[in-house]
């Protein structure tokens, strides 16, 4: 694991001492010994506050927006997703980009330890198991019970080859497939039941929008839902103008969510937003033969059409 | 709910071709009941599904969104691109809990009056069966 | 002045019309006289009324006179007319139409053919089944033309093809959909001739 | 204050009949921002326009609401009238409270509160409806005519009479269409070749047409003014230029097959003429017979021709050129009487069709014009006409009456008798419909002539003894009658052209169930379609007789020449528009325009200390047709549509639902 | 898989030639049937001229008795086969009347199998198989088929060939090696149930029928309906006579079966002595 490192900060040492990037964003040391938090280093010299990542990694790509050109980034296959998101959306450049991928073996979910997270010492990855070090002594759990919901269904833990530097250990998790019962279920409910189900979780919703800040495939410039004029969404918090928001932002993502999830993590409320937005995409996968709709295409889904699309209208 | 409780349906009509045989049903006087209120868009392309939960909030018990077969788009394309939005977002809707038979959408050409009754009729007896919509609604 | 006055039909013009169409002649009103259902029927030259003629009738709402007319009882239905009408008519529907309404309205004409209908309906409900032989002699009684076809009669016999009637076991099922469909219930008696009334027969054979 | 006027219109009883209009006014002057209801019983008429004026002035009116008839109808009506009264044209909205309202609701307790509703929908869209000014793009100055036949032939020497470059593109290898294939023309029996092939020889040497034969539309974009079109001229494997016409090529061609021209009755040779009056007069080769492409042998004809015209290597041209407008003109063909089993067409073979008894008497026909019997070629002496073979019939053909078969079928009689003396000719019908000028003559003078008319319509035919038996009715008489006859002519009925859907919707018009393409408006608009730079010509709008397709393609001419004698055209400016402070560039707007109307564009912004550029949509108002189909793309709301805002929208789903 | 048999009132009597030659053919080629246990009239002359309600429910109580078999129902008479694709259709096609036939007969019907008639029966075997089991050759046998009505008319119900201009029977009889003539009168009405009560009616059809066969050169005529067979065979006062023959019986002598067996004996106009000047019985 550390060799991995190393290479990572050589080559973000390197990346500043040869003038390729103004910026470079990474992950460094959180609040918790295993957990990391995202950095901009602006000088070479902060190179070695770089980390892996072992657990809670967020998503960097949203971070390119605001950053001075060309800047650089850290991508693991499903930040490489979000940031050819942000390209395709035209919200960053290619040219502008110093991409450095690395492979992973997918990241844990603390929320997923069994343990209140103060006791937590350290997290050590043994082979297939997750060895979590607490004052009593170290406990053993199953690597793939601990991961995040996005590593379950990875694209491929491999390096992106899409990248200025390749870091590739060897060790990337094998990629999984998009397991849809979630969708499933919800669906098998009678649309009362459905309603009530939506009703009691959009009731707890606050508006505070970091769903919003953190999807990489919510980049507008300025997003329509706050213009006073036309007022697609009112400032009320009350039932129906949560179904227009969370109608509009799933509608907005549909066949542009890359499926990372940090919707759902950043939701101080816990809403279950990714059961919103991969029904979505489960029906633009179903309905017009797209295989893997999180990956960003040339011309988004709902930009074009084929003549003989499902016609259930008569 | 009173018995002669009256659907209110918002239609959203494309000017050249349901727009077209709305009129053409209003020449051939075909009486249809009067729970429609028509809303004029130049493309069925032009219907963006917000508008229909935007309809919904307000109150309205069904909406109908028509357009041109495929294949005769004044505009060549702006209903297929109509047809994938709605193939998606009415599934979402019916996602979130909204009765399916809300939000009907429907390829009416210009020279189709009688469809367009047809359309009218089915639509506001079903949504009568199931009473006024209750769901994201903002109660007054 | 002797015109057919219109107006004196007002009331029936169009409820006539569309008791024929309840009873099954589909969109008589859309016939415009083109005349191919006369021209392509098999026994339209033995009718004083032509079959497009009898359409006009119930158009007009001339009740009285389309089921007085003979026409309805000479049609075979054979569906020639239904098959070729350029507006989608069902002519030999319309014709069977009449008949139904002209035997419930007790309008004789046709004695004969009313009479036959009537036993080969009644053996029905008598054994579930026809049998030819009390077919032939019953309605040779109805209808009083006793010596017609006796050689042909004679030499079926011959042939063995008269057999004696045997019924079904269903017959009582069969018998539950005369009465089902005469308005349930009510005791189906046709009276055909003032006096000849089919007695009310035993149940079971 | 936006101070907005309702002029809530009677229409006569069309409205007042069903909705209680003075309900509809009273409840208009409660919505707030309106500052004046008026009731007009004919609000479209002058005095009803002149009340608006005067509002507008005396008022202050700066929105004007008409509650009356579809804006389909009169929406450029009361745009003019708002504009002669210093107000913009595009501050008027209309309710439409006839069509959608009082001609479908008779209850007034139902139909007025609707009405109610539907002005208030207006009111609420027309207060944020701002002042438009429609901008003007190029007109080219080329028409293009589909078809050659004698709808597009009229249609283009009229516009190029008037001194503007028409082509010309038909699909046979000869213009004329199909009334080269008549021989007399009713009600004045002249001579359908001498009337048109004049106007053949004319507009293949007027200097300002173009023809372009044995040619097909493949694509044409664009709009008004600017259409692309994509000709496919396909090979006629002859060199127009050297070809003398002298005719020894297809005199020597071995391979034959039957004659489209003549209706399958006569032959043709491989390369072939169709007829010898044929414009051009140059012969082609139909390559899927010929000997030479179909097996690589032959090849007579290169080896006799003395000019050296003959060039098998010769490909199909494809030429894409820029047109102003556009004249449909691609005519109608003949209902297909197989499906008559009763009848017998294709089973026995003297039962033809109107159009085959055509050729039959026409002197370029298979037998030279005179009328024979195709099984064995003797004289008829009875013959029967069976009209509406296919029309007027829901069963097994089309409901609709094809006009032109009472009229063609009464000359066919009466050519007959000229013909043929000593013949009987029978006419079947249902109805006599004789409404043109000279028509009703024309029908009495070939009753006069003989003809037997008998009212009733043919059940069945069957051949017996080399007779036909024609089994009818004669419903006059009330009984059943029988022709023995010699040859049966069907009247069938006149049907689109079988690739008329795909026709329409290369020219992106609209077509009827049947096929026909769709006018404007039946009766104020019969030759332009609601594509503008579109118009219609001849039988491809419906069936109709020559007198009628002539006219109607002078007035199609008369439409381009009209369009054509501006400079500049104005255009729609109901298009999109972008609000550059809120579009992040995405350009996910461009991907769904259908006239690629949306471009990139730099713009430079100062943010902050430094300036900064960034990439935002851009439209060209003159490509946008104002489809609206990139606001629904657009996500962060800068994309809008003037005209049809979403401002507009959202206001008027709030206007119904209150 | 086989099929349920329903002969119809007029097999077991006037018709028994049709019967009898019926399932002879069906036995020689293999093919499994079972008569309808406790059939009942289909009503077929009156039920459907006087009384729509009836014209259903009476054929309904046998396709409801076939449907339990789970055997599709297959009647040789045309009659029978119009009246059972009538009701077939009605039951379908209109809920509210069958609710009221089917509560009264006390079952459902879902209509899973079509009525078929022999000749359907025939061609789902195979013209070809059929004539590849023909044994004696009909050889210069002219015959003129005559389909009647109930077979083709009304097509929306009645589908077993094109109403105006039909072939398959030509087809089946010239598997047995006869030639079939092309006439006219093929699909002309016979007068049906009117030989009753207006016998010189169904005279004047039935003899103009077989004079414009006999013009066609046509030595016998060949039908699929008792009703035709018995209206012609009984009612023709041409000058020449012409046998009328059953199709199931042409094929039983192709298939050198026994005529008597076939019912070729019991015919009113001899239809024995055409086939012996033939050397063909």
């Amino acid at each position: 694991m550390n060799d991995l490192r190393e290479q990572l900060k050589e080559a973000v040492a390197s990346a500043f001492s040869q003038g390729r990037v103004r910026s470079f964003v990474c992950l460094e040391r959180g609040f918790y010994p295993f957990a990391t938090m995202p950095a901009i280093l602006h000088s070479g010299s902060d190179a070695d506050r770089v980390e892996i990542g072992l657990a809670d990694a967020p998503l960097l790509a949203k971070y390119l927006l605001d950053m001075p050109k060309p800047a650089g980034i850290v991508v693991r296959s499903c930040d490489a997703l979000g940031v050819s998101r942000l390209i395709r959306d035209r919200r960053v450049k290619r040219e502008d980009l110093y991409i450095i991928s690395i492979s992973c073996p997918g990241v844990v979910d603390t929320a997923k330890i069994p343990m209140s997270m103060h006791r937590i010492t350290a997290l050590e990855k043994a082979g297939d198991a997750l060895i979590v070090h607490t004052a009593l002594g170290p406990t053993e759990l199953p690597w793939s019970s601990v991961l995040l919901d996005r590593c379950l269904a990875c694209v491929s833990g491999a390096a992106s080859t899409d990248a200025d530097v390749v870091l590739d250990d060897g060790r990337g998790k094998p990629p999984a497939p998009v397991d849809y019962s979630e969708i499933d279920e919800v669906e098998h409910m009678a649309p009362d039941e459905r309603y009530a189900m939506w009703e009691k979780e959009f009731a707890k919703c606050i508006r505070c929008f970091a769903c919003r800040n953190a999807c990489p495939a919510c980049s507008c410039r300025k997003c329509s839902l706050d213009l006073p004029e036309p007022e697609w969404l009112s400032r009320a918090v009350i039932l129906p103008e949560q179904f227009m928001f969370h109608f509009t932002r799933a509608y907005h993502v549909a066949g542009r969510c890359v499926g990372c999830g940090e919707c759902e993590r950043a939701c101080p409320v816990g809403l279950p937003l990714m059961k919103l937005n991969r029904k979505f995409t489960r029906d633009i996968e179903t309905l017009f033969g797209v295989d893997d709709a999180r990956i960003p295409r040339d011309v988004e889904v709902l930009g074009t059409f084929l003549p003989d699309d499902p016609e259930e209208f008569c | 709910m009173s018995l002669d409780w009256q659907p209110k349906i918002v239609g959203f009509t494309c000017n050249w071709c349901s727009y077209a045989g709305a009129d053409l049903a209003g020449t051939s006087r075909m009486s249809y009941p009067a729970s429609v209120r028509i809303i004029r868009v130049p493309c069925s392309g032009r219907i963006n599904p917000v508008f229909v939960i935007r309809a919904f909030q307000r109150g309205a018990d069904g909406v109908l969104v028509a357009g041109c077969h495929p294949g005769d788009c004044h505009y060549s394309t702006g209903n297929m691109y109509a047809r994938r939005r709605f193939l998606i977002a009415r599934r979402f809707m019916e996602y979130l809990g909204m009765d399916p038979a809300r939000l009907e959408i429907h390829w009416i050409s210009a020279s189709e009056g009688q469809k367009f009754q047809e359309v009218i009729k089915n639509m506001t007896d079903r949504i009568h069966a199931m009473g006024p919509n209750r769901k994201m609604r903002e109660i007054l | 002045m002797n015109h057919l006055n219109l107006s004196r039909y007002e009331g029936e013009w169009l409820s006539f019309a569309q008791t024929v169409e309840a009873e099954g002649g589909k969109k008589v009103l859309s016939c415009y006289q083109c005349g191919k259902c006369s021209a392509g029927c098999p026994l339209s030259f033995a009718m004083e009324q032509q079959p497009h003629q009898v359409m006009r009738m119930v158009q007009l709402g001339l009740s009285d006179r389309a089921l007085q007319s003979p026409t309805i009882w000479r049609c075979a239905g054979c569906f020639t007319c239904t098959t070729r009408c350029p507006r989608g008519v069902d002519i030999a529907g319309v014709m069977s139409a009449l008949r139904v309404i002209a035997l419930a309205r007790n309008v004789r004409t046709s004695r004969r053919a009313q009479a036959f209908h009537k036993v080969f309906l009644s053996l029905i409900k008598r054994y579930g089944r026809i049998n030819e032989f009390e077919l032939v002699v019953r309605y040779k009684l109805a209808s009083m033309n006793l010596f017609q076809d006796l050689d042909l009669g004679l030499r079926m016999f011959m042939q063995g093809k008269l057999k004696p009637p045997r019924g079904i076991a269903g017959v009582r099922q069969v018998r539950a959909l005369f009465r089902h469909e005469k308005g349930g219930g009510k005791r189906s008696g046709l009276r055909l001739l003032p006096g000849l009334q089919l007695t009310r027969h035993r149940e079971g054979v | 204050m936006i101070r907005v006027g309702v002029f809530v219109c009677w229409c006569g009883s069309n409205i007042a009949g069903t909705v209680d209009v003075g309900k509809v006014a009273e409840e208009a002057a409660r919505i707030p921002g309106v500052v004046h209801v008026e009731q007009n019983k004919y609000t479209c008429s002058d005095p009803g326009q002149d009340s608006i004026r005067k509002a507008i002035k005396e008022h202050r009116l700066d929105r004007v609401v008409v509650a009356a008839c579809s804006p389909r109808m009169h929406e450029n009506t009361f745009r003019k009238c708002a504009a002669s009264a210093g107000l913009n044209p595009y501050l008027v909205e209309m309710a439409n409270i006839r069509e959608h309202c009082s001609w479908v609701h008779s209850d007034m307790s139902v139909s007025t509160p609707k009405a109610v509703d539907i002005v208030r929908r207006a009111v609420a869209k027309v207060k944020r409806c701002v002042p438009l000014h429609p901008s003007t793009i190029p007109v080219e100055k080329r028409a293009l005519v589909i078809g050659g036949g004698i709808a597009g032939i009229q249609a283009a020497l009229d516009i190029a009479e008037a001194g503007y470059d028409v082509t010309v593109v038909e699909r046979e290898p000869t213009i004329g269409g199909r009334m080269a294939q008549l021989d007399k023309t009713f009600p004045t029996l002249d001579c359908s070749s001498c009337i048109l092939t004049p106007k053949m020889v004319d507009a293949a040497s007027h200097p300002g047409i173009r023809i372009l034969t044995y040619a097909e539309v493949e694509e044409i974009s664009g709009y008004v003014g600017n259409f692309e079109v994509r000709v496919r001229k396909r090979a006629r494997s002859v060199d127009e230029a050297r070809c003398t016409a002298c005719g020894i090529c297809i005199l020597k061609c071995p391979t034959s097959r039957d004659s489209e021209f003549n209706m399958g009755l006569g032959t043709r040779k491989a390369i072939y003429m169709p007829f010898p009056q044929a414009v051009p007069n140059k012969p082609t080769i139909d390559r899927e017979i010929c000997r030479h492409f179909t097996a690589g042998k032959c090849g007579i004809c290169q080896k006799v021709c003395p000019s050296g015209a003959v060039d098998f290597s010769q490909e199909d041209q494809v030429l894409t050129e820029k047109f102003g407008a556009v004249v449909a003109a691609t005519g109608a063909t003949q209902f297909s009487v197989e499906v008559y089993g009763e009848y017998g067409y294709g089973r026995y073979p003297d039962v033809i069709t109107g159009l085959e008894l055509e050729r039959l008497i026409s002197s370029t026909g298979p037998t030279d014009g005179k009328i024979r019997r195709p099984s064995d070629g003797k004289i008829p002496k009875t013959v029967v006409f069976i009209k509406c073979v296919g029309s007027r019939d829901e069963n097994k053909g089309y409901p609709y009456c094809s006009k032109a078969c009472c009229m063609y079928t009464a000359k066919h009689a009466i050519l007959l008798k000229e013909k043929i003396p000593s013949a009987s000719a029978y006419v079947f019908y249902m109805d006599v419909r004789a409404g043109g000028k000279d028509y009703e003559e024309f029908y009495k003078r070939s009753q006069e002539m003989g003809t037997r008319y008998v009212r009733g319509r043919v059940s069945r035919i069957y051949p017996l003894d080399g007779k036909l038996i024609v089994q009818g009715e004669d419903t006059l008489l009330g009984e059943r009658v029988e022709v023995e006859a010699d040859l049966v002519v069907l009247a069938a009925a006149m049907v689109p052209q079988p690739d008329a859907p795909e026709m329409a919707r290369k020219l992106g018009i609209s077509y009827n169930q049947y096929g026909f393409f769709s006018e404007a408006h039946p009766k104020l608009r019969p030759v332009e379609t609601n594509t503008a730079g579109v118009f219609l010509a001849g039988t491809c709008q419906g069936p109709k007789d020559i007198p009628e397709t002539v006219a109607q393609a002078s007035a199609a001419a008369a439409k381009v020449i009209s369009l054509f004698a501006k400079s500049e055209l104005s255009t729609n400016p109901n298009v999109a528009s972008v609000d550059e402070s809120l579009c992040s560039g995405c350009l996910w707007c461009s991907n769904v325009c259908p006239y690629k109307a949306i471009e990139e564009k730099i713009i430079t912004e100062r943010a902050g200390k430094e300036t900064v550029t960034r990439t935002v949509a851009s439209v060209n108002t003159g490509l946008c047709q104002g489809c609206g189909a990139c606001t629904v793309a657009c996500r962060d709301g800068a994309m809008n549509l003037l005209g049809f805002t979403n401002e507009q929208i959202l206001a008027e789903v709030e206007a119904l639902c209150l | 898989m086989g099929y349920a048999y329903y002969p119809g009132c007029s097999l077991h009597g006037t018709a028994k030639e049709y019967d009898m030659s019926s399932r002879a053919c069906l036995d020689f080629l293999g093919i499994q049937y079972r008569e309808l246990p406790d059939w009942s009239c289909c009503g077929a002359s009156s039920a459907h001229s006087v009384d729509h309600t009836l014209a259903v429910s009476l054929p309904a109580r046998n396709l409801t008795l076939a449907e339990q078999m789970n055997l599709p129902l297959m009647t040789p008479c045309a009659a029978c086969y119009s009246r059972l694709r009538g009701a077939h259709h009605a039951l379908r096609s209109d809920p509210g009347l069958a609710k009221k036939v089917l509560t009264v007969l006390g079952s459902e019907y879902k209509g899973r199998y079509e009525p078929l008639s022999i000749l359907d029966v025939l061609y789902q075997y195979g013209p070809e198989a059929v004539g590849e089991k023909v044994t004696k050759k009909l050889k210069e046998l002219r015959v003129a088929c005559y389909y009647g009505c109930l077979l083709l008319r009304p097509p929306d119900y009645a589908k077993f060939d094109d109403p105006e201009n039909p072939g398959k029977m030509e087809r089946l009889v010239e598997t047995t090696g006869a030639s079939a003539v092309d006439w006219p009168h093929r699909t002309e009405c016979c007068g049906a149930s009117l030989s009753l009560s207006d016998t010189k009616l169904v005279v004047s059809l039935a003899t103009s029928i077989v004079d414009m066969a006999v013009r066609h050169g046509a030595e016998c005529i060949v039908t699929a309906c008792p009703m035709c067979q018995a209206n012609l065979d009984m009612r023709q006062r041409g000058r020449t006579k012409l046998p009328v023959y059953y199709v199931t019986e042409l094929l039983g002598l192709a298939f050198g079966l026994e005529p008597k067996r076939l019912g070729l004996t019991t015919h009113m106009v001899n239809a024995i002595s055409l086939l012996r000047a033939k050397q063909l019985a």
